[in-house]
């Protein structure tokens, strides 16, 4: 086996890769102590802005997995989140006609019941969910 | 004795992966976290080749009707001090295929969930947060 | 590659008056002819066209008869023949023996229409589960579905892992949870010592009837549904099913949405390539490949969580453009990570070229001829790496790809070495796609408003997934959700290949033969 | 190697790792298969364990035996016969796990290590020829001049021997994840796992003890101020943790085999070699050694 | 804030109140306004492609962003209601001023002195904004106007020139934003389509939130393009694709290639919109910079800065030589013809007004109302104190001249004995003819009728009074000591109140 190496056209460029990889320093982010920068693009868990809300009801019917449910809250309805069925995707963001709801760069949602997964429209409160 | 036992579980936590009908999205997340850049076995966090050696069952997908057997008996196999954390939307709820005629949704319906990572698909770090809670809540239980 | 008008002749020729033929509708041309005689028509095709291949069967609920389209691959486009088989009586008869690549349409078309091929080959559960309820066709639309959800509950938990120990041979299951493999899907192997002889694939664990949720979202609402069929190839399928809608509309989308558009389906394209042969890598047993390729594919996900605002479901196309722009400090970046992308290419190409152990593993293994390839109309790298050209960015190109020059790689020895090295060249030329869309990015619109109700029309559309051609076909009726979506996606007509390729292989090939097929079996059950 | 941090949180930097994992092991809850052969699949790993940790201590390490005047002429041989059982026990338990990954996997380990237990011993004579001597201390204490240096070819191909017979990269077909689940560990878990592991782990520092042994002059090193017996040792380790990295850098860089390369491989290309290289050494040493030593 | 009219589905009340009855100025406001796309701007009239109140429980939205509906007005007034000058006719103000192109080439191709076409141009390249909303000619047929999102500064160069018709400018906007993805726009446009901008930024619209700055340009009216055309074709065979540019000065003047031809205005008279019959906003009181030719004086146009973006905006272009100025005081002349005109149409579209609601029952936008506001708020807080008096005998061109230095166009005539006896306005002082002007003495074309309010009563009397008396202000007088003037208040000290409520 030892030998069939020798023969071939050239040395495999692996060889040196992983020297200089075995010697340069890793690539891994320490995530959990070290907070990773997010583009500011990304699309991580809604604000619900509840004094823009003019109660249309059209980011629920948008909603391609139907995440979002009016619900009464003193007397108007307001959308409330699943964030367990919700995929991210947006379209009530881009459908609501006033940018009551706005994107954040918040992805750590972990949670080990479901009742935190859901965003409830608090009265004047800027960003919604009880987590 | 048993400070000892849950600092070695929490320290190695071996994970098995079982995709139960996803897109593989929340899949390539699952698998990237073993790759350089994230690398989970900073927490002692290691793919385990069957259901017998790993302890915490990562989950993914929509769990359609043929799969829902299997994801049981994987559950059964696995030896007792065992968790499940279900990544994405579609494990935890059926996401945007709930509703449809041969798909169960989310995996609470078969199997008891510890953890829930929403996301379509959860960054690789969410996931990784989602374990370090697992870790922890077993830290105070 | 026949030319159209030639088909056209010899339908005409053939059928005289009962075959009418509708020019430019549904690809190029749509024949119209009545069910017996589709044996013999496509046999005579098949005669005079050796190159023709069959890329999907559609079938359509037409409330007294069950429409089924039958859209043939030419060089110039798709051909489509259309019959009608009565709901009561739906028995049509089987080209799988003169197409041998129909045999997984069929079986489809079987389960969820319940359509009868004569003289079928093994006409058995391809995409529902085994306890589905025989007579409950989900596609139709007088199918209630209602108790499903409810029987469910009663699902009889049949084990079907049959030990048959017929003659010598070991029957080993590669189960739906294997390391290896990714996704859920069965593969019952008969091996006789190490060589295998016979492997039935079993899929539909990932069956989720996307098909059937689409008739019942908007069309806005769908394009995030298709979006998640696969994880891996998102862009593709929400560019085929937004371009169809699009047909259909007759909306001309401004040039600098279709430019942003190829390159995100670039992006993805090289994304799904880096992560492939990453887990070639993994299968035939280099960790350190696997490690340092799935690293180089990091900056592939932060371009397009950059662009996109997610790392992996760029749900950034939408109809009628895309919904976000390139900005000015976008591009600077992404030619940096181009620069860095390529030199890690050179590197990896020389590494495939002259790593002996790599070669040992995947030379001349499950070997698909350039002929069997045609026979069983398999697409995409696999098909160009045995010596077939077929590649819809060149054959009837969409989005930019029209305007932007790029080099079609094929190989013709067909193994599975040849297979990654084809995905690897095509990683060179998404990367020079890019650069050539960014560089000049056209000025002006990327997006035009498009109303929510789409007038009724039929239309197919093809795109190239980075597994191959996918296929759309999409039937609106005038309201705001559509009448009919059929997605047939690229793995769908690979899976036969595997078959082809496995037998008479040893066993320990297994894995590095189905990882260089790529299968992505969440797009084959859909 | 692979660019990456590894475990890093468990103890100082990591080192505890395999600690934590042996007793997260033992805790488990214990299965044993229905129809598995009860007591061979008890006792093997256990077994195996100790036949290795037996092995381990014909090693001089600090000059002396750790059991002291163990050392008797021929105890290399006796050696690598020890190694030899231990596969041969892994390939028991294997065997005994009767799930359809186990048996094969087991049937692998069964014929690897056969076929590459005869290159083995070849490439071990030619030190032994050189120092005279069976007894693995003595080759140590003669080799004045590191034996990898008068028979380099012995020692590359001894290196390769051994990474088949350790079942690593790019001959680890046996417990190769991809094609059989687990190999000959599928079916064990809790307890009897962490000793497959720690057999595992405890093969691989004799392998390489090995090697220092034979080839790099076992403890035996310059020696600057106080007892010996302290800077032996820290030579011994030294030299260990080299062949460690060396086979863990060979490991990274090959794809693994297929079975039957593997086997066609040793047969036709290592065996030809080991024998040739013996004759190579035999001939040197009768007649160019004599004058340089 | 949910507006006044809780309306369930805004759609039914925009259709027949609006669309129906002919008010619509084509500027596709609804269109981009509709989240869900249902509006669509077809050649001359909106239509819905689907019924929107399925599935939703209710939307406000197209009805209120309509300029010509009553919701939101006084909201968007808010808006220019921090300038310090409240004038009747021309609104709220900071400085009105002459200004010209500082590039003789623009002025040239241009009828007035091409400041939109240069602020554009500076603005967009010095980055103050990144995308104007202009409309330009057709290609074959030059009088129909095409609004287009001018990125670079050549688009803005083809759009030179004011156009007759209604452009659907709103509609560009939309287009800019959500097609174009820009974030600083400026927009320009006439009176009614910058109030449809306006409203939008007073609903939170979030199209709003990429409006940068808005240009207003004078109106007298738009005509509606096919019965004007087919008019002209008919009339005068001039086939449209043939007409080169339109000037209304006295007269409406149609350049051909072979020529002129000039239509006496009252012929065009009935192709007017119906609702700029009824519009007061001739000097599109709501933009930021409002610009309109400076007749009589030829190449300078009157540029009228309102809000504090559009000083800065406009200072900064003058210091880069971008805009030479003049000051108005010295061009008295200017200032009269803006007044009257601004008055003049401002008088006879609230004539109009009124005729209508008696007539056909339809109310278009009145501002002023009885409301709770004006009862509640007292006149002392909201006169205008320091009052400037006209003596018998001054004459009337040294009254033009005053005019402009106090810029309120109506003073009262005070006798010897500083008693006010009447009240002399702009208008009736722009009557006499040019030549007798220094001749004859203010007194003559003083108005006798003086209709007093006491300082302690509430704004809503002096509103009662001037809508019974039909005029724009009255003499706030001491209670005590009938002869001592105290204050004026104008119909804008009124409309004012309202707007501080926001």
């Amino acid at each position: 086996m030892g030998d069939v190496k020798l023969v071939k056209k050239r040395i495999s460029p692996m060889i040196k890769e992983v020297l200089t990889r075995f010697f340069s320093k890793p690539v891994t982010e320490k995530y959990p102590f070290v907070t990773t920068e997010v583009p500011e693009g990304f699309r991580g868990k809604q604000l619900f802005n509840i004094d823009l809300c003019i109660s249309c009801g059209l980011c629920s019917r948008d909603c391609p997995s139907n995440a979002i449910e009016m619900v009464e809250v003193d007397g108007k309805r307001r959308p409330l989140f699943h964030l367990d069925l919700c995929i991210f995707c947006y379209q009530c963001a881009e459908s609501c006609p006033r940018n009551a709801i706005k994107s954040s760069v918040f992805f750590e949602l972990a949670s080990n019941d479901k009742k935190d997964l859901i965003l409830k429209p608090e009265a004047n409160n800027k960003t919604g969910g009880s987590d | 004795m048993r400070s000892i036992t849950t600092w070695a579980r929490i320290k190695s936590p071996w994970v098995i992966h079982f995709n139960s009908g996803a897109c593989n999205g929340c899949d390539i997340e699952v698998i990237a976290l073993l790759t350089p850049r994230y690398d989970v076995e900073r927490f002692g966090i290691k793919l385990a080749p069957s259901p017998r050696h790993a302890d915490v069952l990562l989950t993914t997908g929509v769990v359609t009707a043929q799969c829902a057997e299997r994801l049981k008996r994987i559950y059964d196999q696995m030896p007792e001090p065992k968790f499940v954390v279900a990544i994405g939307a579609c494990a935890c709820s059926g996401g945007v295929f709930k509703g449809n005629y041969s798909v169960v949704g989310g995996v609470e319906n078969i199997i008891p969930v510890n953890i829930y990572i929403p996301g379509c698909p959860p960054k690789p770090e969410a996931i990784i947060d989602g374990v370090v809670k697992l870790l922890n809540s077993l830290k105070e239980a | 590659m026949l030319a159209i008008n030639e088909i056209l002749f010899n339908i005409q020729e053939l059928l005289g008056d009962n075959a009418q033929i509708k020019k430019f509708f549904l690809g190029k041309a749509t024949i119209v002819i009545n069910a017996k005689s589709i044996k013999d028509v496509v046999a005579r095709l098949v005669k005079n066209d050796s190159t023709l291949g069959l890329s999907a069967i559609t079938g359509i609920d037409l409330d007294k008869t069950i429409g089924l389209l039958y859209h043939l691959r030419t060089s110039e486009g798709i051909v489509t023949i259309k019959t009608e088989v009565s709901k009561g009586k739906p028995i049509i008869s089987s080209i799988t023996n003169i197409i041998p690549g129909a045999n997984f349409h069929e079986r489809e078309a079987a389960d969820l229409f319940g359509i009868i091929f004569k003289d079928h080959p093994n006409l058995k559960r391809l995409v529902l589960p085994d306890n589905w309820p025989n007579d409950l066709y989900p596609l139709r639309k007088d199918a209630n579905l209602e108790d499903i959800s409810k029987s469910r509950d009663n699902f009889s938990y049949k084990i079907d892992g049959s030990q048959s120990q017929e003659d010598s041979l070991v029957n080993i299951i590669v189960g739906p949870q294997h390391p290896a493999l990714l996704e859920p899907e069965k593969f019952s192997l008969k091996v006789d010592g190490e060589i295998v002889k016979y492997v039935e694939p079993r899929i539909g664990y990932v069956h989720r009837g996307v098909e059937k949720a689409a008739e019942k979202k908007t069309y806005l609402q769908d394009v995030y549904l298709v979006e998640r069929i696969c994880g891996i190839c998102n862009a593709c399928h929400a560019s085929a099913f937004v371009e169809s809608v699009e047909k259909i509309l007759g909306t001309q989308v401004p040039d600098r949405g279709k430019y942003i558009r190829t390159v995100i389906l670039e992006l993805n394209r090289l994304h799904s390539h880096l992560l492939l042969l990453g887990h070639a890598g993994l299968e035939i047993g280099y960790e350190t490949l696997f490690q340092y390729l799935w690293r180089d594919r990091e900056p592939v996900m932060d371009l397009t969580e950059m662009l996109t605002g997610n790392r992996v479901i760029a749900s950034s196309l939408t109809i009628g453009g895309v919904r976000r722009d390139i900005k000015e400090t976008h591009i600077p970046i992404i030619k940096k990570q181009m620069i860095y992308l390529r030199e890690r290419m050179i590197f990896y190409k020389d590494l495939f070229e002259n790593e002996p152990s790599i070669k040992l593993r995947t030379k001349n293994v499950g070997v698909l001829s350039t002929q069997d390839a045609i026979k069983l109309c398999v697409v995409g790298p696999v098909a160009r790496a045995s010596g077939v050209p077929i590649d819809v960015r060149k054959d009837d190109p969409y989005e930019a790809y029209g305007e932007i020059p790029f080099k079609l790689v094929t190989r013709n020895d067909g193994d599975a070495y040849s297979r990654l090295m084809v995905r690897l060249e095509e990683l060179f030329e998404s990367i020079n796609i890019i650069d050539y869309a960014i560089d000049n990015l056209p000025k002006g619109p990327y997006r035009i408003k498009v109303p929510r109700v789409v007038s009724a029309g039929e239309v197919v559309n093809r795109v190239e997934a980075p597994r191959g051609e996918l296929l759309y076909y999409l039937k609106s009726n005038g309201s705001a959700y559509p009448e009919r979506v059929k997605v047939r996606t690229p793995t769908f007509s690979n899976i036969p290949a595997f078959q082809k390729t496995i037998i008479g292989e040893n066993m320990a090939d297994v894995p590095a033969n189905i990882v260089s097929l790529d299968p992505c079996f969440s797009c084959t059950d859909r | 190697m692979q660019n990456r941090v590894g475990p890093s949180l468990t103890g100082p930097s990591g080192i505890l790792q395999p600690l934590a994992d042996f007793i997260k092991l033992i805790t488990k809850e214990d299965i044993i298969p229905r129809d598995a052969k009860k007591t061979v699949f008890r006792f093997a790993p256990i077994l195996a364990f100790s036949v290795i940790v037996f092995g381990m201590c014909f090693f001089p390490i600090d000059g002396t035996n750790i059991i002291p005047n163990s050392a008797f002429s021929g105890d290399l041989i006796f050696d690598l016969a020890l190694l030899t059982i231990v596969n041969f026990l892994m390939f028991l338990s294997g065997w005994a796990s009767a799930s359809p990954y186990g048996s094969i996997g087991a049937a692998r380990v069964l014929v690897q290590f056969l076929g590459y237990d005869i290159p083995l011993f070849l490439l071990a004579l030619s030190p032994a020829f050189l120092a005279q001597s069976l007894s693995i201390s003595e080759i140590a204490t003669a080799q004045n001049i590191p034996f990898v240096i008068l028979a380099p070819w012995a020692f590359i191909l001894f290196l390769i021997a051994m990474q088949a017979e350790l079942e690593k990269d790019p001959f680890d077909t046996p417990n190769a994840e991809s094609e059989l689940v687990g190999g000959l560990e599928t079916e064990y878990c809790g307890g009897r796992l962490a000793f497959l592991h720690l057999t595992r782990d405890v093969q691989i520092i004799f392998g390489a003890a090995i090697v220092v042994e034979l080839f790099l002059g076992g403890p035996y090193g310059p020696v600057f101020f106080g007892f010996p017996t302290f800077w032996y040792t820290l030579w011994f380790i030294l030299k260990l943790l080299g062949v460690i990295v060396l086979s863990e850098y060979l490991a990274s860089l090959f794809a693994r085999l297929r079975i039957d390369q593997v086997l066609t491989g040793n047969w036709k290309i290592l065996l030809p070699l080991s024998i040739l290289s013996l004759i190579l050494t035999v001939a040197l040493a009768t007649w160019i050694y004599p004058w340089v030593m | 804030m949910v507006s006044e009219t809780e309306s369930l589905i805004a759609y039914t009340f925009l259709k027949n109140k609006i669309i129906d009855s002919g008010f619509c100025t084509l500027c596709g406001a609804c269109e981009i306004a509709c989240p869900l796309g249902a509006l669509q701007l077809k050649a001359e009239k909106v239509e819905r492609l689907t019924d929107c109140s399925k599935g939703l429980d209710l939307c406000p939205i197209c009805y209120e962003i309509c300029p010509h509906s009553e919701a939101l007005l006084l909201r968007s007034l808010s808006f220019v209601a921090d300038a310090p000058v409240k004038n009747e006719a021309v609104g709220y103000y900071r400085k009105i001023v002459l200004a010209q192109a500082g590039d003789p080439q623009l002025r040239a191709q241009s009828m007035g002195g091409a400041v939109v076409t240069s602020l554009l141009k500076y603005g967009i390249e010095s980055g103050f904004f990144d995308s104007a909303i202009v409309t330009q000619a057709e290609s074959q047929n030059p009088s129909k106007p095409v609004p287009k999102v001018a990125i670079v500064p050549d688009d803005i160069l083809s759009a030179i020139g004011s156009k007759f018709f209604p452009s659907s400018v709103a509609k560009a906007y939309g287009s800019a934003v959500y097609d174009y993805g820009q974030k600083n726009i400026a927009f320009v446009g006439v009176p009614c389509h910058v109030l449809a901008v306006r409203k939008l930024e007073a609903w939170q619209h979030k199209i709003s939130s990429n409006l940068k700055i808005i240009f207003g340009l004078f109106c007298f009216g738009t005509f509606s393009l096919n019965s004007m055309l087919t008019y002209i074709t008919k009339r005068y065979n001039i086939l449209p694709s043939d007409i080169l540019r339109m000037r209304l000065s006295s007269k409406f003047v149609i350049q051909t290639r072979d020529g002129e031809t000039e239509i006496p205005l009252p012929e065009i008279d009935d192709h007017i919109l119906p609702s700029c019959r009824v519009c007061t906003d001739f000097t599109a009181e709501l933009a930021d910079i409002s610009i309109g030719s400076g007749y009589p004086l030829e190449g300078w146009s009157t540029v009228i800065i309102r809000t504090k973006t559009g000083e800065d905006f406009f200072y900064e272009a003058v210091e880069k030589g971008i805009v030479n100025t003049w000051v108005i005081e010295e061009e008295p002349k200017v200032f009269e013809r803006l007044m009257v005109a601004a008055m003049e149409k401002r008088t006879n579209a609230l004539k109009k007004a009124k005729e209508m609601e008696r007539t056909s029952g339809l109310h278009p936008i009145l501002l002023l109302r009885e409301s709770s506001v004006l009862s509640n708020s007292r006149i002392d807080e909201i006169m205008t104190r320091s009052v400037k008096t006209v003596s018998l005998d001054t004459s009337v061109s040294q009254f033009l001249v005053l005019v402009p230095k106090f810029r309120h166009i109506a003073y009262p005539l005070v006798n010897k004995k500083n008693v006010p006896i009447g009240w002399v306005t702009l208008e009736e002082a722009a009557k006499v003819e040019k030549h007798l002007r220094a001749k004859t003495s203010v007194n003559k074309i003083a108005i006798r009728k003086l209709v007093t309010v006491y300082a302690d009563e509430t704004a809503l009397v002096a509103f009662k009074k001037m809508s019974s008396h039909n005029i724009g202000r009255v003499l706030v007088i001491d209670r005590t000591n009938p002869d001592m003037v105290l204050g004026i208040v104008t119909k804008m000290d009124l409309m004012h109140t309202l707007t501080k409520q926001f």
